[in-house]
């Protein structure tokens, strides 16, 4: 540079000029991005395109590969099931099967495929693509971690794990093109729920054969473009950690009653960020809201905030295999001297339900009985009979949560609640997410925090995961009746009542046990634009697409 | 010329060597594999996902496996994102990364020589201080304390800007460049200052005076050239260091940056990933550096025929 | 004091200017009053921090305001017929005039060249700024004038950078930039300090020349009498800010009348060595024998340039001897090589190849620890006394540490031996904690020889140790040397590039030249028949009072 | 090497002929360094701030009423009060407490990481510079290698993987900011190793430790001071964007970098508990940036002429 130029000052005024006119094209960008009024929920409305913050990227939008929420998000718009949820109710009501009969053992289940069922690509869906996608859900390479999802019907399971390789003896079968017919090993009341489970999603068999092997990870199906699906809207447009668009399909049979012409989810995995992106007008729907934020839009915004309870519980783990901890009583006492509403008022502040069961209240009608009460006297003795009188002697516990500020706080304040209530001395510890998972799996912890998200609005899905083998149970508390009672005594079962029956003795023994200390049932909490119609709340916080639409009134 | 920059080149070699082995071994040191997940991942679907990646075999081989894809530039798939391979994301995360880096720079540029060499022309005096320290301003407000606040004022309060986003809406780009450029302006501010202040007190200063020419010419002519030598040397790793320090500003504003994907693939343990990017910031800080080296000869005639091999 | 004022250009009347610092406000110039017409050339002459500079600098705004305060003045400014008083005008008035109808030449051209600039762009810059001249006019005018000042194919060199041409160069350059907007006030500070004689002679020729030719005021600021006595009509004697004597240069020369004036021109070293008590005799063995020697310096960083220049030989193939009780001259200019020969001797420049002999001990192939002993035996002076002495230490700090590095002194019985040292070469037992710099040139000289003769040693290589100083002190410091080496029986390699001095010191000579030893022997006759052309030429370029 | 006469030339012009009054006791580089700070006004208040930080922090334990982790859930955040100065955070826990444990986590972390760059970095730099030729070419060339490292990258990593220990936490900045420092001080020590006093010494036959002990180390300390203020500031920045990505310090301990980064996601509703603890981190490096470039002007070997 210097050199070439004869004038050897040239070349620097260059560099002058170069950055003055930097500075004007920076200058009118911002003119020009100042004061357009314009912002994505007032375009939004006219060209009915929805704006939603998705919480985070997701990492495929293969159905039998993924098992984040944001996916789910996704993925509900491009596939369907055999089954839908109704958005109120939660009750099945039909999707790709537009009837179903139900044989009088309760085992075998027969869907009758809609004639008028497309691909994305005018295929027609048949039974043979709900078997083959099926079979290919269970190929032990593809690595599903929802594969467990299918174990109610015959011999899956055994196929899943490599036990028998032979399809043909798994209970699906596909009577004709749009007669499917499933078997199950046990009566199975909330089968129907599992087939609104994206797992349990049919794929487009050609696409993925084109892109890949049928049990290959990762193929380019699922890009735009490539994609086909057979829901109400399609894939458009899918930038890596920036944008993911689906647009309304025009084969889906349902198509003139889909009212939004386009989604678009944003990856907002900061809060703060997306709490504000919704005050500019960026977003329709949040995925959540910082605590703090809740009390401020309760006073000035209530009618964009939405909170209702969640099939989740958020509850502490607690390793029975420690001496100390091993004693039932120590347990009790822990989770008798902790004051959840006061976490809740001043901790998590969105008005969750305090939790004295595991299986979350009104869980399709089923509730169980509160395990305990609150009350530090007690708790004081059980402490005294089990030899620590006045918390005197009382071994150092360490309390494991991931690093979280809403996870530090709640640890924080009950850490302080055990102090004062029981005068026993509990150590915070806290560690990123994959290093906490890996002590938590490999028992290497004490107490540590946990939460856990219903799969299907069943007790089911909250309390098989206490049997003594349960991949989730990581407590080493086992017990015999309730092993029985879950796995055995409740499927048997012939009607709702005995059935419910059966998981409130479970859950009495689970909580007499307390192998964990529920704290509180979780909330969905999300703010919503008031021109966002038909998306009422549900304890699944399961939004149908198809009935959403964008309206000023 | 060419020899020295070859010679750089070659040095290049055994450090990003370096970078990746320790690298590489760092995480699978690390607590908590891949595939980890709050809910229970059966172990067959374990195995069979570890026999997909070949996190099966011993270590020694995964290294000399991977040291063979490289040298056929391959960075291998994504752990966390199983549709997408490593390449693939650095080509979707570097442009935005660059770009925005690229703004700041030139935010950083113009705002930080202009008030260092204002502060020059009168050292220790109001015309000093005042400029000097609101651009140490940018150094003493972190950029993750910085963003939130230029979102509050220009996104929600004032509504010029938007909030987040990048390339979706015009002018969404300007809040995350200015913050970022924070930190630099101030360094470039000081060194422009101080560069200054050395050219300045230079007897050939003195003769530009003596030739009667206006101060602001003395200034810009004889005065800038120098004064800014310590400028450019520092930008080439400046901006290497605004790369792969934008993640804070990309994590804020939502940027589908590299830096971005670098964090959270640390904290997902998406071992390719992190590979991936630390080897290629390794290397766009050596090229940085390397150019900065050039430009500073070429800058400095003297240097210039040194290098040359012309006489000195 | 001059007749004829109605042509003065310039007429400076009680000029006063101080300085405001730390320790108060101290006066720079005092009551300065002097004039020039057209066509003389007027000398200020003045040792440093006489004020000579600042009193110019002051009349064309140059001085840093604060801390400088012009007191009172006028400074009456003729051109074309309009006056104007410089002091109380404008800066704009003033840029109007710098570099148009005054020009300046500054003292070294080394750093007043902007190095980012092609000299032709810096020499049309005065055009382009005061005459509006088009590039392309200026170009040519620079041209032409760069050919008038002597440097060859001007076209070409015109897009050259300052550092593509020698000292000599440059300040041709320098000139030519001062004339091209043919100025009627040309200042010209010590224009010729930072060259060598010869070409000393040869700048000083040119400005006389161009002088003449465009019939301008000059004036001409220097420390050097003899610089001075060869080109000024009229000189003004400078000390502390005060004229203390203005007049034709002959009669200044001649009879002068002032005090300061006299003590001047006595300390301007000349006429031969002053007979000694004991004279060397020629057949002592030599106390330190070089044969041989040859220094190369590798160039370049290895490896990182393109073409790694080849090296360059400092000091080719040169073998003398030093006898006991003798001082050796060594004379050249700079780049000759004498400094590093110097070093070479005492080992802080490992020789490539070559001799060096202490006693009949070779010293080259000595490890640093096994040289420790010797180095007691021989010591350097060295040329600057600010660079030479380290600021974090005291006098008494920088004179004890050979004492007691040497165990020739233990921490006891240090101090009394750092009196004495401090006796020996004149500094007050009070200055013995304060730090070099708050002493000046001088003292600090005095300190770094007392540093050298500490260790007692024999044999001591003093590296242009006067160069760096005023001449009265200069004077002094060489009255110092002479009296030690009588006093503690040393013998001494005297490098300098000025020749009086060396013949005022040396009982005999060497004349360097491009790292050779080119011509050698007993002072007098040399300087009486020199025989090389190289040491004749030296030798006329010498200025004379 | 321009010839001496310059500086006298110099000395004409931008200052006066200093008339050499003999005080018995001498004035050191160091005591005109310090006249010269005492002149700068904003320096002086920097270094007064900072002198003031780290005695209230080393006090804190004594002078705080509350606990650092005493809440009071039922309070909740609360605004500046009298029973709490700065006001509470969502805990209850009073702010100012915070803070000032807070301080002395930062300022640790500022000054050990610090002391830990500048004792490999004098040491090495000083070495490379002084030895020269091919082992200086070596050193450095090392040096730039570990240049190249993303450095902030691997910090990240250190601190996932091995978990936030503070202890590292301190290592790892340290070992990223001594390489500038060794870049600095070689440079000086080249410059030095001209200088004519280093060949008086070696010409009085001192040996390499000893040159470098008494005569180089001593002269670098100017620069290195001055680049030790400014690094501090970095140092504790770089803290404070670890504790943004929860990469910082282990709650319940805080640093002000910790508490800036809650202090932001509540802003709006708490705004005191992101504007105090920022104003202390803004004010410390403020103090600490003045302070360096005054120091700067105060030891700049060519002003120390007048």
């Amino acid at each position: 540079m210097a050199s070439c130029s004869p004038v050897p000052t040239s070349n620097f005024s260059h560099r002058l000029r170069f950055l003055s006119n930097l500075f004007c094209v920076i200058s009118c960008l911002l003119l020009f991005a100042c004061g357009n009024g314009e912002n994505n929920v007032s375009t939004g409305l006219a060209s009915q395109t929805l704006h939603w913050g998705n919480g985070a990227e997701p990492q495929e939008l293969d159905p039998h590969i993924v098992t984040g929420i944001p996916e789910h998000h996704i993925i509900v718009g491009l596939l369907e099931g055999l089954v839908l949820k109704d958005p109120q109710t939660l009750e099945p009501i039909p999707g790709m099967a537009q009837s179903w009969d139900i044989s009088d053992d309760a085992k075998t289940y027969t869907f009758h495929i809609r004639a008028n069922a497309r691909w994305s690509n005018g295929d027609p869906v048949t039974s043979a693509d709900f078997v083959w996608s099926w079979w290919r859900a269970l190929q032990p390479a593809l690595g599903n971690q929802y594969a467990y999802m299918y174990y109610p019907i015959v011999n899956a399971e055994a196929y899943a794990t490599g036990e028998i390789d032979d399809f043909s003896q798994v209970g699906v079968k596909a009577i004709d093109a749009n007669t499917l017919q499933v078997t199950l090993a046990n009566p199975t009341p909330y089968f129907l729920q599992l087939l609104d489970h994206y797992s349990m999603f049919p794929v487009h068999r050609p696409t993925i054969e084109k892109f890949g092997g049928p049990a290959e990870r990762g193929t380019r199906w699922t890009r735009a473009g490539n994609f086909v699906g057979n829901g109400p809207f399609t894939l458009k447009q899918w930038d890596l950690n920036r944008l993911v668009m689906i647009e309304k399909s025009p084969t889906y049979y349902d198509a003139d009653k889909v009212r939004l012409h386009a989604i678009r989810f944003y990856p907002t995995e900061n809060v703060s960020t997306e709490e504000r992106m919704f005050r500019a007008g960026q977003l329709h729907v949040t995925g959540s809201l910082p605590a703090d934020k809740i009390a401020v839009y309760k006073k000035t915004n209530p009618q964009a905030l939405r909170i209702s309870p969640y099939l989740g519980t958020y509850f502490y783990r607690i390793n029975t295999k420690i001496a100390h901890l091993a004693d039932k009583r120590i347990r009790r006492a822990l989770a008798m001297a902790i004051n959840r509403q006061q976490i809740i008022d001043t901790v998590t502040k969105g008005g969750q339900m305090p939790a004295f069961s595991f299986t979350p209240p009104n869980t399709l009608g089923y509730t169980a009985e509160n395990g305990f009460t609150e009350d530090i006297q007690a708790a004081k003795a059980l402490l005294a009979e089990a030899g620590y009188a006045n918390g005197e002697g009382f071994p150092p516990t360490d309390l494991l949560y991931n690093s979280n500020e809403g996870h530090r706080k709640l640890a924080v304040a009950i850490q302080q609640m055990w102090k004062k209530n029981l005068n026993v001395d509990i150590t915070l510890n806290n560690q990123d997410w994959k290093v906490y998972l890996d002590s938590v799996t490999t028992g290497n912890f004490e107490i540590s925090r946990a939460g856990w998200i219903g799969d299907y609005v069943d007790p089911n899905t909250f309390l098989d995961m206490w049997l003594t083998d349960g991949g989730n149970n990581r407590t080493g508390w086992h017990d015999d009746e309730y092993d029985q009672l879950i796995s055995e005594a409740a499927p048997a079962a012939k009607v709702r009542a005995q059935r419910y029956a059966h998981f409130r003795r479970a859950e009495a023994i689970l909580m007499d046990a307390m192998p964990i200390i529920p704290i509180f049932t979780y909330n969905s909490t999300h703010l919503i634009h008031p021109h966002v119609k038909g998306m009422p709340s549900n304890i699944l916080d399961y939004a149908s697409y198809k009935q959403i639409y964008l309206s000023e009134d | 010329m060419a020899r020295f920059i070859f010679m750089r080149l070659l040095q290049a070699i055994p450090v990003l060597l370096v970078v990746i082995t320790v690298t590489f071994f760092l995480v699978r040191l690390a607590p908590g594999g891949p595939f980890s997940a709050e809910k229970a991942v059966p172990p067959e679907v374990l195995k069979a996902l570890e026999a997909r990646y070949h996190l099966d075999q011993p270590v020694v081989n995964q290294y000399l496996s991977y040291l063979g894809d490289l040298a056929r530039g391959d960075f291998g798939p994504s752990f966390k994102y199983p549709g997408r391979s490593v390449n693939e994301m650095i080509a979707a995360g570097l442009p935005a990364t660059t770009e925005l880096g690229l703004y700041a720079m030139c935010f950083a540029l113009l705002i930080g020589a202009s008030a260092g060499v204002i502060a020059a022309l009168k050292p220790n005096s109001a015309q000093d201080y005042i400029p000097m320290s609101t651009a140490m301003l940018g150094i003493c407000l972190p950029s993750f304390l910085l963003g939130p606040l230029f979102m509050l004022v220009f996104g929600v309060w004032l509504e010029w800007l938007p909030v987040s986003g990048w390339g979706d809406i015009p002018g969404d780009k300007i809040l995350p460049a200015l913050t970022l450029a924070s930190g630099y302006t101030a360094y470039i501010a000081r060194l422009s200052r101080g560069g200054m202040l050395e050219v300045m007190s230079q007897d050939y200063i003195r003769t530009a005076r003596a030739k009667g020419l206006p101060e602001w010419k003395v200034v810009l002519k004889h005065g800038l050239r120098g004064g800014m030598i310590p400028v450019i040397a520092f930008i080439g790793p400046a901006f290497a260091g605004l790369l792969s320090g934008s993640f804070v500003v990309e994590t804020i504003f939502q940027i589908p940056g590299l830096g971005r994907f670098y964090v959270q693939a640390a904290f997902n343990r998406d071992y390719t990933m992190i590979m991936g990017t630390t080897v290629l910031f390794a290397t766009l800080i050596i090229f940085f550096n390397l150019l900065a080296d050039i430009v500073a000869v070429w800058l400095n005639p003297r240097l210039r025929d040194l290098y040359r091999g012309k006489g000195a | 004091m001059s007749e004829d004022t109605g042509q003065n250009v310039l007429s400076v009347d009680d000029l006063s200017i101080s300085f405001k610092t730390r320790d108060g406000s101290s006066k720079a110039v005092d009551a300065v009053n002097f004039h020039i017409a057209r066509g003389e050339t007027l000398a200020i002459v003045g040792e440093s921090g006489s004020g000579k500079s600042v009193t110019c600098y002051s009349l064309l705004g140059l001085i840093p305001q604060p801390p400088g305060v012009i007191e009172s003045g006028v400074a009456q400014f003729t051109s074309q017929g309009q006056q104007r008083d410089l002091l109380r005008s404008d800066k704009q008035a003033l840029r109007s005039l710098l570099g148009n109808k005054i020009a300046l030449i500054f003292q070294d051209p080394m750093t007043c060249l902007n190095p980012y600039l092609t000299i032709g762009e810096q020499l049309i810059e005065p055009l382009c700024q005061h005459k509006n001249h088009t590039r392309e006019q200026a170009r040519n005018r620079a041209i032409e004038l760069l050919q008038e000042v002597g440097i060859k194919n001007a076209e070409a060199r015109f897009t050259s950078y300052p550092h593509e041409f020698s000292g000599g160069m440059r300040q041709r350059v320098m000139i030519a930039m001062a004339l091209i907007t043919e100025p009627e006030l040309l200042i010209a500070d010590e224009p010729t300090t930072a060259l060598d004689v010869t070409i000393q002679a040869q700048i000083l020729d040119l400005l006389d020349k161009l002088k003449k030719q465009r019939n301008i005021a000059l004036i001409f600021i220097s420390h050097d009498l003899s610089v001075v006595a060869s080109i000024a009509d009229r000189v003004a004697v400078m000390r502390a800010g005060k004229i203390v004597e203005a007049g034709k240069t002959q009669q200044i020369f001649k009879q002068p009348r002032h005090a300061y004036t006299q003590q001047l021109l006595a300390s301007v070293p000349s006429g031969a060595k002053p007979a000694q008590a004991c004279q060397p005799n020629p057949q002592a063995p030599a106390l330190l024998k070089i044969e041989h020697l040859k220094t190369v310096f590798e160039q370049g960083k290895a490896g990182l340039f393109s073409a790694r220049p080849a090296p360059t030989i400092a000091v080719n193939d040169v073998s003398f001897e030093l006898r006991h009780h003798e001082i050796l001259g060594l004379v050249g200019e700079s780049g000759s090589g004498k400094s590093t020969l110097g070093r070479s001797v005492i080992q802080l420049i490992k020789p490539t190849a070559g001799r060096v002999q202490l006693d009949g001990q070779e010293l080259t192939q000595l490890s640093s620890k096994q040289l420790k002993p010797l180095r007691q035996r021989m010591q350097m002076i060295f040329q600057d006394p600010y660079a030479s002495l380290n600021p974090r230490m005291t006098v008494f700090d920088t004179l004890a540490e050979p004492l007691l590095y040497h165990r020739i002194a233990t921490r006891k019985n240090v101090t009394p031996r750092v009196l004495a040292l401090m006796d020996d070469v004149g500094l007050a037992h009070a200055a013995i904690r304060k730090y070099p710099h708050e002493f000046s040139g001088g003292q600090r000289q005095r300190i770094a020889i007392g540093r050298a003769i500490a260790t007692k040693p024999e044999v001591i290589i003093a590296d242009e140790p006067v160069s760096a100083l005023d001449v009265t002190i200069q004077a002094q410091i060489l009255e110092l040397i002479l009296a030690l080496v009588e006093r503690h029986n040393l013998s001494m390699l005297f490098i300098s590039h000025d020749l009086s001095v060396v013949r005022t010191i040396a009982d005999r000579v060497l004349v360097m030249h491009q790292g050779q030893v080119i011509e050698r022997g007993d002072t007098e006759t040399l300087w009486a028949a020199p025989q090389e052309s190289y040491t004749q030429s030296l030798l006329a370029a010498v200025p004379h009072l | 090497m321009s010839s001496p006469e310059i500086n006298s030339t110099q000395q004409d012009i931008d200052t006066p002929p200093t008339p050499l009054a003999p005080a018995e006791k001498g004035s050191s580089l160091w005591r005109d360094a310090w006249h010269r700070l005492q002149k700068n006004k904003m320096a002086l208040l920097g270094l007064v701030v900072m002198v003031a930080m780290c005695i209230i922090a080393l006090l804190t334990p004594w002078i705080t009423v509350y606990g650092y982790e005493e809440q009071n859930l039922l309070l909740g955040a609360s605004p500046p009060s009298a029973a709490h100065w700065l006001g509470t955070d969502t805990l209850g826990r009073d702010l100012l407490t915070r803070i000032l444990y807070g301080s002395r986590i930062s300022l640790a972390v500022g000054f050990i990481a610090t002391a830990v760059a500048l004792l490999i970095g004098v040491i090495y730099g000083t070495v490379a510079g002084y030895m020269g030729g091919r082992i200086d070419a070596a050193m450095m060339r090392l040096v730039d290698i570990l240049y190249a490292l993303p450095f902030m990258i691997f910090i990240i990593l250190l601190m996932v993987i091995f978990g936030r220990n503070i202890l590292l936490l301190f290592l790892a900045i340290g070992a990223v900011e001594w390489l500038t420092m060794a870049r600095i001080v070689r440079g000086q020590v080249q410059s030095l190793r001209q200088q004519e006093f280093v060949e008086a010494a070696v010409s009085i036959g001192l040996g390499p430790w000893a040159i470098i002990r008494r005569h180089l180390i001593p002269n670098t300390l100017g620069p290195v001071i001055v680049y030790t203020t400014l690094t501090i500031p970095s140092v504790m920045l770089l803290e404070s964007f670890l504790s943004f990505l929860g990469l910082g310090i282990q709650p319940p301990q805080s640093s002000w970098g910790l508490l800036i980064s809650y202090g932001v996601e509540t802003m709006e509703e708490y705004p005191w508990l992101l504007i105090f603890p920022g104003l202390a981190l803004s004010l410390t490096l403020f103090a600490l940036n003045f302070l360096g470039d005054g120091l700067r002007d105060a030891l700049d070997p060519r002003a120390s002429k007048d």
